[in-house]
């Protein structure tokens, strides 16, 4: 998957480098903690164990148990400690494994860390990180497969990030630890061990800006995490084909930068919106209401949303295949819009 | 099992205690009580938005508990949290604009009753959700000691708070983290309309912290002198670097759960009522004072004097605020 | 506020009596528990005390200390008591009292309630009610003012009801109760002294029904919950300067009535959803996103949404006030729809 | 403080124990440990999808309580749920179907290895969810005396889950609803990766019970007769309305948290796992049984050889199931 990369600014002199998602996203948590002495990590066995998806490798080592903090399966008490902790100007880094397993500790999450700012009347920041994994795709099933998104863009206070590769992992976590407030970060568990180019320097990638990460004049696809890979993939295909699809990751969901979208769409006149959660109140939703608006003139197709139908993530994989969107439910999606006069 | 401090309060060795200290925990729970009862004439009248949950009978907790804290200590509150803003030096007047629902509240009107919050005092914010403060007190207490300094953190939580999952996590958290974090509950016998014995088979709510390995004692929370030695020996070892402790404070609400509708409810029988009333902290004190020379009937009224003109002028001050503009409805709803 | 009452179908008799909303819930739940033993109700003081908002009251009287169960303040084991409960063949009501509250145990109703049926390969129900009391007005702040039905209605497995006056308070209570599933009853905490006419009979409200509760050819208003009721009066205001709106009541929100709203649309060709939950990614942007695409071809101009600003809910009534979507703001939203050509 | 009932198995009262009973326990034993290495085998041949976090090492305690319960008793189990499953009585075919995502599965092939259940055999589930399963067996209780009948409910859980609120919310409403629940804390020393040391202080997870007013009682759960005399204590005690218990068994996984990888990790010494396989729960019990004459070596034998028989046909049935029709997306979200 080809994906256009911006280069740091301050990097000019940036060798190819290819990294792990995961690796990334370790490498620019443990830059961001280098950087700044009151970045910490608390969670289910990130230190000792460096977590169980890899995440926290080596951390330990490096900034030993001071900084890095094995905790009980407490997840409301882990998301306070951070709340609390960020409260008196620590940069916590709270790590929830699952992003299914917020449902035990979203009060922490929503009525606290995201409202506290506004309702003490701006008395203090809540620089707050949550990294967590979602998304199907590995045979986890119903409580170990979701993406959550649309419940936390619909939390004022809060921001949301979805990175789609090694690149947006790394830059998009140290920004959000360098972001005054609670931002959740979501990692998609398949992707994982996908690869792409990393500079070795930290960089942060800006909260609330969309990426184009390709360019087509035909249809604007508008692509959530992991779904942004599958949209190229689609993409490529089309180009085969002769259409010409962009590609918009939106990186984060909340803040959305519709702006891009808008332009987008206003080129292309036809836009659909990919995202693995299920379609009913997904954030695809809030994508084509804001675009049917800001664009009603220059829609030839009404807004297409591709989603999980309206049921839990199922088990087998057979299912779970069919379950999940992907490049060819895309492409089909892509030459469905262009038919429509 | 938990330690029994109620006794000790019977001691005479309560007498040697300074003058200072009792004086001080006499203003505190003065103006507690006179924030509370003014707070509760104004919304009876209809001058107050929103809900109160008003503080008065269980005054000697927090001014005992805070006479025993730095202004670097901090604290998380509950949905019933006026008496420890109070008590831990929040401004009157911002906490009365904030009543009012004006921009010059401690939360700019923006909070209300229940999210009144000062961080020059290390007051971290009454809560509305039950139990929510005690994880947060964890994480400030974690700061603390992660900055190397020595303030601690404490968290006020009521009896029926202690039945939900973020109170057990949190002291669980603290526990094994080994944090200075006082855990101290207020225990007036009811979870809104529910006795205590209608939400746990417990006497005793400190025995709860034997399931965290942490010590624990149990005050008469009617007396203010009894829960400030509790809470100095408390704040001294959490300071001290010794882990947390759990507080048991017997304590009884005077007005309703929410409102101050007045003293008899159903929930409640006239007897019980009436034999904490003859217990209230602040004649309990203001008796024991005058009786062994701290202090004299004229001191003491003086107080009561001052504090009601300082409530006063708050009030007045509160009603002359401006209210917010609407137009700043986004305001704070993210930092930069 | 006048609402077009649908004749419960076995009452044919019935005297015109009013009733507030919370004790036409109160009865509605009464004749639920007469007719079926299964159900019983728990929750924080909803048996002494009545419910904090008198939603439960008498009901102790009635049917004594087995079916009417005070519980310790420990929401996730309270709705886990229903699940269970709900799981060997009872009826649970569980009571939330305030809708913020449900972070505390939304592991419960989403990973729990809502997916067991589904991941256990269909072997049980669980016909669980939950009731709770969400919206904001009366200046009881962020924490206590929420309208999160979005969030619930992108649950596959549960099902949501919105009641907007008295009628609607007891249908719908009485046909979750007797639904096979999960069904949350999203009572509004302003309307619980409304009254409007209600049988005395029990009866239900299909769920996933739309109601049209007002009819009219100019615009097409979808209302949820409280909204209904501001939806109306904005209609009776608009009529006067001769514009006639038509009002959709959802009633449920999942699942959700679009083929009355479709319906509708391709009459009117202008649509405005409103509700008091914060715009982006409110149940409008659902609603939204639907008619677009059934409809695009209907539509003189985009879907309109009106719901609370992106913040928490203010406490100040100054604030509140101009917070919360209310007749003036439909009215001036109509007004704009018919502006555009 | 919590009872100990270790000592007893040592007693010589223990040779007392129906025949009947030991090869009961050491059926279900020998059947949970092959379908478990079985499963582990196909696993790393890749033969199935998703996660299994294997039971081995703890077939003690499910075999000792399952047998000290009916066929109308409700359980509800964790992530690590095969154990209980079998013990149970849940069918072995429609388990590995299950494991291997076919429609003939005992949930169609929709839940995987945390979501098996049985409802005809009141195994109300496997969970994902860690101290999810305690509430609802809480729930299960209060509908089986709702009913007037006399089933009980048992809630499995590790060390790890008494952190969780779940845990603490759900044994508070059982003792105060005093329903008949028996809390079965399976303490194999670790949450995942985290040893016990490492997220409680305390030593005996049982000494929690003392919180909710409930009794409790530690038993070596290697011996599998130790735990049943302590569940059929409970669960007797349950049946006649005594209300809760909890039972603390100390057991021990040989597997890894998830998967098989082996049992040495460096999380584990290579010592501390030695110490535990030596006192492997199904060596114990079959040494116990052939030196006191409870069973022979070959009726010890023919058990194994039966269920290796039963498991390699189970898998073969599970490998030659269809798999779900992709047709049937949406089947069972909603009833009705
Ligand atoms: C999670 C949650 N559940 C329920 C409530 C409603 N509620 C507010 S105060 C209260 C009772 C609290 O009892 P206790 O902890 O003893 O404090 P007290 O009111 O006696 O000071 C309840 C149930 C809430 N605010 N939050
Ligand atoms: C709420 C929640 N938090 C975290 C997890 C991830 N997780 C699964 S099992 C486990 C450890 C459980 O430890 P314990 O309760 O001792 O059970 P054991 O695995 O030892 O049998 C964890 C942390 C989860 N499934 N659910
Ligand atoms: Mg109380
Ligand atoms: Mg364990």
């Amino acid at each position: 998957m080809t994906i256009v990369k911006e280069a740091p600014a301050a990097a000019p002199n940036v060798v190819a480098r290819k990294l792990t998602y995961v690796k990334a996203f370790n490498e620019g948590l443990a830059q961001a903690m280098r950087e700044d002495e009151n970045v910490f990590v608390a969670g289910e066995d990130v230190a000792g164990y460096g977590g169980v998806f890899r995440m926290f490798d080596n951390l330990l080592d490096e900034f030993g148990p001071r900084r890095m903090i094995d905790t009980p399966i407490s997840e409301a008490a882990l998301v306070g400690l951070g709340v609390g902790a960020a409260a008196r100007g620590l940069r916590p880094v709270v790590d929830l494994m699952f992003m299914d397993f917020i449902g035990v500790c979203l009060d922490q999450i929503v009525n606290q860390a995201a409202k506290m700012k506004y309702m003490f009347g701006g008395a203090l920041s809540v620089p707050l990180t949550i990294t967590t994994a979602s998304g199907a795709g590995l045979g986890a099933a119903a409580q170990h497969s979701q993406s959550l998104e649309a419940w936390l863009a619909h939390v004022p206070g809060l921001k949301v990030v979805m990175p789609s590769d090694a690149y947006t992992a790394k830059g998009l976590t140290v920004s959000a630890i360098r972001d005054d407030n609670p931002v959740v970060v979501m990692l998609n568990k398949v992707l994982l061990g996908s690869t792409s180019e990393v500079p070795e320097e930290i960089y942060g990638i800006p909260l609330g800006q969309a990426h184009t990460a390709r360019q087509g004049s035909d249809v604007t696809v508008i692509a959530l995490g992991r779904m942004v890979g599958e949209a190229l993939a689609a993409a490529d295909e089309l180009a085969a084909q002769g259409v010409e699809i962009e590609v918009i990751d939106p990186r984060t969901v909340q803040p959305l930068d519709t702006e891009t979208m808008f332009a987008s769409v206003r080129r292309t006149n036809r836009v659909l919106v990919v995202h693995e959660a299920v379609t009913f109140g997904g954030l695809g939703a809030e994508i084509a209401a804001q675009i049917q608006d800001a664009a009603f003139d220059h829609l030839d197709a009404p807004v297409l949303r591709i989603g999980a139908p309206f049921s839990p993530v199922p088990f087998s994989p057979v299912l779970e295949k069919a379950y999940v969107p992907d490049r060819a439910r895309i492409a089909e999606g892509c030459r469905r819009l262009l038919e429509r006069s | 099992m938990a330690q029994r401090a109620s006794k000790k309060s019977a001691d005479p060795a309560a007498n040697q205690e300074s003058a200072q200290v009792v004086k001080d925990l006499h203003e505190r729970m003065v103006r507690i009580r006179l924030f509370e009862t003014e707070a509760g004439k104004l919304m009876e009248a209809g001058r107050l938005p929103g809900f109160l949950h008003l503080y008065v009978g269980q005054e000697a907790v927090a001014a005992g508990v805070m006479a025993a804290l730095r202004d670097d200590d901090q604290i998380t509150s509950t949905h019933r949290g006026h008496g420890h803003a109070v008590a831990k030096g929040v401004g009157l007047r911002e906490m009365y604009a904030e009543l009012y629902g004006r921009v010059t509240g401690a939360c700019l009107g923006r909070g209300g009753s229940m999210h009144i919050n000062d961080l020059t005092r290390g007051m971290l914010g009454a809560n509305g959700i039950v139990g929510a403060g005690v994880p947060i007190a964890v994480g400030a207490a974690f700061a603390a000691r992660y900055k190397g300094e020595d303030s601690v953190a404490v968290t006020f939580f009521g009896d029926g708070a202690t039945n939900i999952g973020a109170f057990h996590e949190g002291a669980n958290m603290a526990a094994i983290l080994g944090l200075p974090v006082v855990f101290v509950c207020e225990n007036n016998g009811y979870a809104e309309f529910t006795p205590q014995s209608g939400h746990m088979l417990l006497t005793d709510v400190a025995d709860r912290a034997a399931a965290y390995g942490m010590p624990s004692v149990i005050v008469d929370g009617m007396d203010a002198l009894a829960v400030h030695r509790a809470a100095a020996d408390a704040v001294a070892r959490a300071r001290a670097g010794a882990g947390p402790m759990m507080i048991e404070a017997k304590t009884y609400r005077f007005y309703d759960h929410q409102g101050v509708k007045g003293l008899r409810h159903p929930y409640r029988s006239a007897e019980e009522v009436a034999e904490w009333k003859a217990r209230d902290p602040i004649d309990l004190l203001e008796a024991r004072a005058v009786a062994d020379g701290t202090a004299t009937r004229a001191e003491l009224d003086d107080v009561w004097q001052r504090t009601r003109d300082e409530i006063a002028e708050a009030i007045a001050y509160a009603e002359a605020s401006p209210l917010p503009d609407p137009a700043d409805l986004l305001l704070n709803v993210y930092s930069g």
